[in-house]
């Protein structure tokens, strides 16, 4: 397949669209079980996420009367196409090289910023003052987890610039190659702290506990999404089980995309395999075992801990490069 | 940065009642907090009027669930006081013995909601299956999970058979590992302390000054405790230690409680021990002639007081008490005070506001 | 200092602050826990005790007002002050006449009376005088109450939910569910 | 957090606590004062119950061809809090572990024990009178063909009986 | 297909609670029933959540007090339809001990439609339980 009909396959069936979202469920509801059973408790099934996404399909759509009705309506949408697109340009080792020149992480970077805006923008816009408070912390958040990120993709791109012969190469395709020959990025010791700092970024991407601040349920009542209900709400329950998996899939691609099958289907099952290993470390087990933080306490957080880990990253692969 | 006005309540999540605050906001710093009452006023004091010393006992229990005992307990005591009544020795016991297993659940739910708030869940749950097992012995030995009815004028309702006394004395001995554990955790997981050490801070002299009282007061330094200082049913023939912190802050509130409830569990066991044989209350329906008394006890919150006036008839002249939240909540505006908004909840939290007493 | 020793030190305070306007009696319980019943002749003289109880740093527990009759057998308030100091309880009442309806207020020498006299002011209407932050407590904002709620209420119920409820119940005998 | 892990990997070995209900069984104490039930029989309508119950859930009523009392227990008011089992003489009222109190709307008024306390005529005047349940009678320890010939009588006969036999006996 | 959607969609209603003035014992019993381990409501597909407006079922107790009685209507209304009310403890039913009083003059019944109670005082969280399940097959009716 090839072209435009290539391009709509990828964005609808895989890796974007069902694909993506049937994992990012999946992984949704194997966390919420696994969370459960840390707690000893049965938990819901794992395919709860699927049902409650069906239900809320069923639901009036209240729309408050003090809200702009146009981007309250719209915001929604546009996280959720900006999420869809973005896990199109996610590659799949093995299986998917990405399409042309969409695989660069930094656009990716950028694309991971709009489902974050766009529920600032529906939150602002529900005239709801705890959507305000939970936009001022969603905005925070971004700020704080986005320098580490930043860093981290900064790393790898010289890394991976080094091998090409470049300053640095940001395409996924090449970080894939470099670590198809070279093994792992993980497996070179000076990259651990990057690895760390990126699985620190990811709860706050999600905005899981202990970085759920600005959906802080017992401060603000869920914050920017208090006042979406049906299918609205629905539509950002999906982009986050989106989210979910185009992280994860991240931190896979840029940390430990091989080994992979030979056959199509083996590469698919490791590479689903790894992403769940990701959110299952970085995002199941930290919010079994820490409370929420306040937002100045996580913005100090980020710009301490996975800041200066990435920090020693850069500097060590600088020095490894350069010198 | 520009102020605003973030209403919280009254209907919402985190505060099990319905109470209603307006915060002033800069930014996520509180600059003002006004507090708006009396969602939960049911007017019991009027409707203690309307019925029966009888009715009363089981109406002051509905004053709040979580302090249930000792309300009954407490309106029993003054109604005994007014009649002269001596109550049975065992029943004595059998008092100290509700009212212990009642904080031990009280306190336990506190530390958990406290856990919640801040975002822990797993601790929340972890500290509300350990509270299930006080739970299945007040089920089992009263027969309710909330209100369990122990008090009558003139005695106790209930009897502790010595299969019940080695059930009793079992699930508190199950209790006390994990409340180690508990312990340690919140002095020592830094994630937790992250959130309530050195916040809401309530000094000693103004603890002093607004009168706080039970477990905000010891938290504070002051070791004021109806038990120890008024000793009242069988207290003085028990040994126990009152609990005191002294820096003041959401931690110091909250280990007291937790090791209050390492005191409560002794204190159930040494009566258990002492238990003397003999009636658990009177063989007839008292009157009370006319005549008025207070009465104190210590309630999970704090002093408990109560003031009764009767006219001879089964009908109450008057019917007063002051619980101990009441005096608590103005000392919130100091603990609240530029605070962050994260830190709201928290620090109400860490009072153990009881809304529906403070209201009644 | 002794419980005996602060009652009788209290008690010469009184005398020689008041003179005879007051009576006092001293009441000891089985378990020993003692309570002071004391009347003052005139409602002003309750900012001087309060001014005691406050050398004493002992605090206000509760403030009961109650509906009652004076010697000339007019309706009036008797509002009972229970104070709490050095392991005494002391109980002060004083009449107020409903007429008048108004007592001096001992928030600003007792921080601990605040809510009790704003309570006291709300529901019995007795207003206190020189309150420092006299705003309602309880039912603020509330349309659904009218001004003072005990006093009209307590003599308008007859309970008119309860019978109609019940009616359904005593009429639903066809269900025949146990 | 590392304190906590060790509690976190303990819970995942240990497996779930939660309880089967409502596909199972639950824990279900001896004592646990459930809904009330009602025995009419051993009713002697001395109304303590009603005098003494907080939520107003007991009303006994007389029927209306006179020929007993209609007793109704209305749980929907019932506070559960043990008082009439508690001073009942006979314990003709008592609650029982039944704690499924779960109902529909429809079924709001009709959600009440009820029972019926059957009168009898008086064996002297006639007039209707309730007679003494034999849990009173074994309360009392005293259950002699004297006293239970007294039982049978209302109140006013039973004082004009009294009265004779005292008179016969000091003859 | 209909009957399919809906046993799909009733394993996923999410509990709203409303505290119309109550004394706290129902109110942490349904705490209690919905969110610990030994009861674990979430295995039923329940989830508890904070806002109104994402709630199906609505536990509501207490004795609805005049004060707060405006404020329960308002927060009722902004939950979206479908949803089913059940009214937790004697409180909210007939009132319970707080019948007479002037400042809970409604029974819940006569504000807003209510389909399921839960008598007790508190009732016990399987109690609770069982509304949720009665409260689920109406709602099934509903959809």
């Amino acid at each position: 397949m090839s072209g435009i009909m290539g391009y709509f396959y990828n964005l609808v069936v895989f890796p974007g669209g069902l694909f993506a979202l049937a994992v990012g469920m999946f992984f949704a509801g194997i966390d919420r079980k696994i969370y459960a059973r840390m707690q000893r408790r049965v938990g819901p099934p794992i395919y709860q996420p699927i049902i409650d996404l069906i239900k809320l399909m069923h639901k009036e759509t209240l729309i408050p009367r003090t809200s702009n009705q146009k981007a309250f309506r719209l915001a929604p949408l546009a996280g959720f196409a900006g999420m869809l697109v973005l896990v199109t340009c996610i590659p799949v080792p093995g299986v998917f090289q990405g399409i042309g020149q969409l695989d660069n992480l930094l656009l990716i970077l950028y694309i991971l910023a709009i489902p974050a805006i766009a529920l600032m923008v529906g939150a602002s816009s529900s005239g709801s003052p705890f959507g305000a408070v939970g936009v001022s912390r969603e905005m925070v958040m971004t700020i704080a987890y986005e320098v580490p990120l930043i860093i981290v993709i900064l790393t790898i791109g010289i890394k991976a610039g080094n091998a090409s012969g470049v300053l640095a190469d940001f395409s996924l395709k090449s970080i894939i190659s470099l670590q198809k020959e070279t093994g792992s990025i993980l497996s070179d010791i000076t990259m651990v702290p990057a690895f760390i700092a990126f699985l620190c970024c990811i709860p706050g991407t999600l905005g899981a506990v202990p970085f759920d601040i600005p959906e802080a349920e017992t401060e603000i009542a869920e914050g920017p999404i208090l006042e979406y209900s049906g299918i609205s709400l629905g539509l950002f329950k999906l982009t986050g089980w989106l989210k979910m998996f185009a992280v994860s899939a991240l931190a896979t691609v840029l940390f430990y995309p091989v080994p992979y099958g030979s056959h199509w289907l083996l590469s698919v099952f490791l590479f689903i395999l790894k992403c769940l290993f990701t959110i299952l470390i970085s995002v199941t087990l930290v919010r079994a075992t820490m409370a929420r933080m306040r937002i100045d306490q996580a913005y100090k957080f980020y710009l301490r801990i996975p800041t200066g880990l990435a920090l020693l990253s850069l500097v060590l692969t600088i020095f490894h490069v350069h010198v | 940065m520009s102020s605003y006005k973030i209403p919280i309540g009254p209907i919402h999540v985190v505060l099990e009642e319905p109470i209603y605050f307006q915060l002033e906001m800069e930014g996520e710093t509180v600059r003002g907090v006004d507090i708006r009452s009396g969602h939960v006023h049911r007017g019991i004091e009027f409707l203690a009027m309307q019925k029966n010393i009888y009715q009363n006992i089981t109406l002051v229990e509905r004053v709040c669930s979580l302090c249930s005992n000792n309300h009954p307990f407490t309106y029993c005591m003054a109604m005994e006081r007014i009649g002269r009544i001596k109550i049975p020795e065992r029943a004595e016991f059998l008092r100290v013995i509700a009212d212990e297993i009642k904080r031990i659940a009280s306190h336990l739910f506190n530390t958990a909601i406290l856990a919640h708030i801040i975002g822990f869940d797993s601790l929340f749950m972890l500290v509300m299956e350990l509270r299930e097992k006080i739970q299945d012995v007040k089920e089992s030995t009263y027969g309710n999970r909330m209100n369990i009815a122990a008090n009558c004028i003139g005695g106790v309702r209930y009897d502790i058979s010595s299969e019940q006394a080695g059930f009793i004395l079992n699930s508190l001995q199950a209790m006390k590992k994990p409340l180690e554990e508990i312990t340690k955790i919140y002095l020592h997981n830094g994630s937790v302390r992250r959130r309530i050490e050195g916040i809401g801070v309530l000094t000693k002299d103004k603890a002093v000054e607004y009168g706080v009282v039970g477990p905000v007061a010891r938290g504070s330094g002051i070791a004021y405790d109806v038990r120890a200082d008024c000793p009242y049913a069988a207290y003085n023939q028990l040994s126990f230690d009152v609990i005191t912190e002294n820096t003041g802050d959401i931690k110091a509130r909250a280990v007291v409680r937790i090791r209050e409830i390492v005191e409560s569990i002794s204190l159930v066991e040494q009566c258990l021990k002492a238990l003397p044989e003999g009636p658990t209350c009177l063989d007839y329906m008292p009157m009370i002639p006319g005549g008025q008394a207070i009465a104190k006890s210590e309630a999970p919150r704090g002093e408990l007081m109560y003031y009764a006036r009767t006219n001879g008839s089964d009908i109450p002249e008057r019917l007063k008490w002051r619980v101990p939240t009441y005096p608590n909540w103005e000392a919130l505006k100091i603990m609240l005070a530029g605070c962050k908004l994260a830190d709201v909840p928290v620090i109400i939290g860490s009072i153990d506001p009881c809304v529906s007493c403070t209201e009644r | 200092m002794s419980k005996s020793a602060v009652m009788k030190g209290f008690e010469d305070k009184l005398l020689f602050g008041l003179g005879n306007g007051y009576t006092l009696t001293w009441e000891t319980y089985a378990d020993g826990a003692s309570s002071g019943w004391c009347k003052l002749n005139r409602a002003s003289d309750l900012v001087i005790v309060a001014g005691y109880i406050a050398e004493l740093k002992g605090r206000v527990m509760a403030i009961t007002p109650m509906i009652n009759e004076d010697k000339d057998m007019s309706k009036c308030f008797e509002i009972d002050y229970h104070f709490f100091f050095e392991g005494v309880d002391l109980t002060v009442s004083v009449l107020v006449p409903e007429s008048k309806g108004e007592i001096e207020s001992i928030t600003p020498i007792l921080k601990s009376a605040d809510w009790h006299e704003r309570e006291m002011q709300e529901f019995y209407n007795v207003s206190v005088k020189g309150h420092p932050n006299p705003k309602k407590l309880l039912l603020d904002g509330n349309n659904n109450f009218d001004e003072n709620t005990m006093i009209p209420l307590s003599e308008a119920m007859n309970g008119s939910s309860s019978t109609a409820l019940w009616e359904k119940v005593l009429g639903s005998k066809n269900g025949g569910r146990m | 957090m590392s304190s906590f892990l060790k509690i976190i990997l303990q819970n995942l070995i240990k497996g779930p606590s939660t309880e089967k209900y409502p596909f199972g069984d639950t824990f279900e104490p001896a004592g646990l004062r459930g809904k009330l039930r009602f025995n009419a029989e051993a009713c002697i309508a001395c109304g303590t119950c009603e005098h003494v119950c907080a939520g107003g859930a007991i009303r006994i009523t007389e029927a209306e061809d006179c020929s007993g009392l209609n007793m109704v227990i209305w749980h929907n008011s019932c506070c559960y809090c043990g008082l009439c089992q508690f001073f009942c003489p006979t314990k003709a009222i008592r609650h029982t572990i039944d704690y499924h109190t779960a109902h529909k709307q429809e079924d709001k008024f009709n959600y009440a024990e009820r029972g019926f306390i059957k009168t009898v005529p008086c064996s002297r005047c006639g007039k209707q009178i309730v007679p003494a349940a034999q849990e009173l009678l074994e309360q009392a320890g005293n259950s002699s063909d004297e006293i239970k010939d007294l039982l049978s009588m209302c109140e006013k006969c039973r004082q004009k009986e009294t009265v004779i036999r005292g008179a016969l006996r000091n003859v | 297909m209909r009957n399919v959607m809906k046993n799909i969609v009733q394993k996923s209603p999410w509990i709203y609670r409303i505290n119309a003035g109550s004394c706290n014992g129902c109110d942490v019993e349904m705490a209690t029933a919905a969110l610990i381990p030994r009861y674990d409501v979430e295995r039923l597909g329940c989830k508890y959540c904070g806002s109104p407006k994402h709630a199906d079922i609505v536990l509501i107790s207490g004795p609805v007090t005049e004060v707060v009685k405006d404020k329960v209507l308002r927060v009722f209304n902004e939950i979206p339809y479908p949803k089913v009310v059940v009214a937790v403890g004697i409180c909210p039913i007939s009132g319970g001990v707080f019948r007479d009083s002037y400042a809970a003059r409604n029974t819940l019944d006569s504000l807003i439609q209510v389909d399921v109670n839960v008598p007790g005082c508190p009732p016990r969280p399987q109690a609770i339980i069982d509304g949720i399940a009665k409260a689920l097959e109406i709602w099934k009716t509903m959809l």
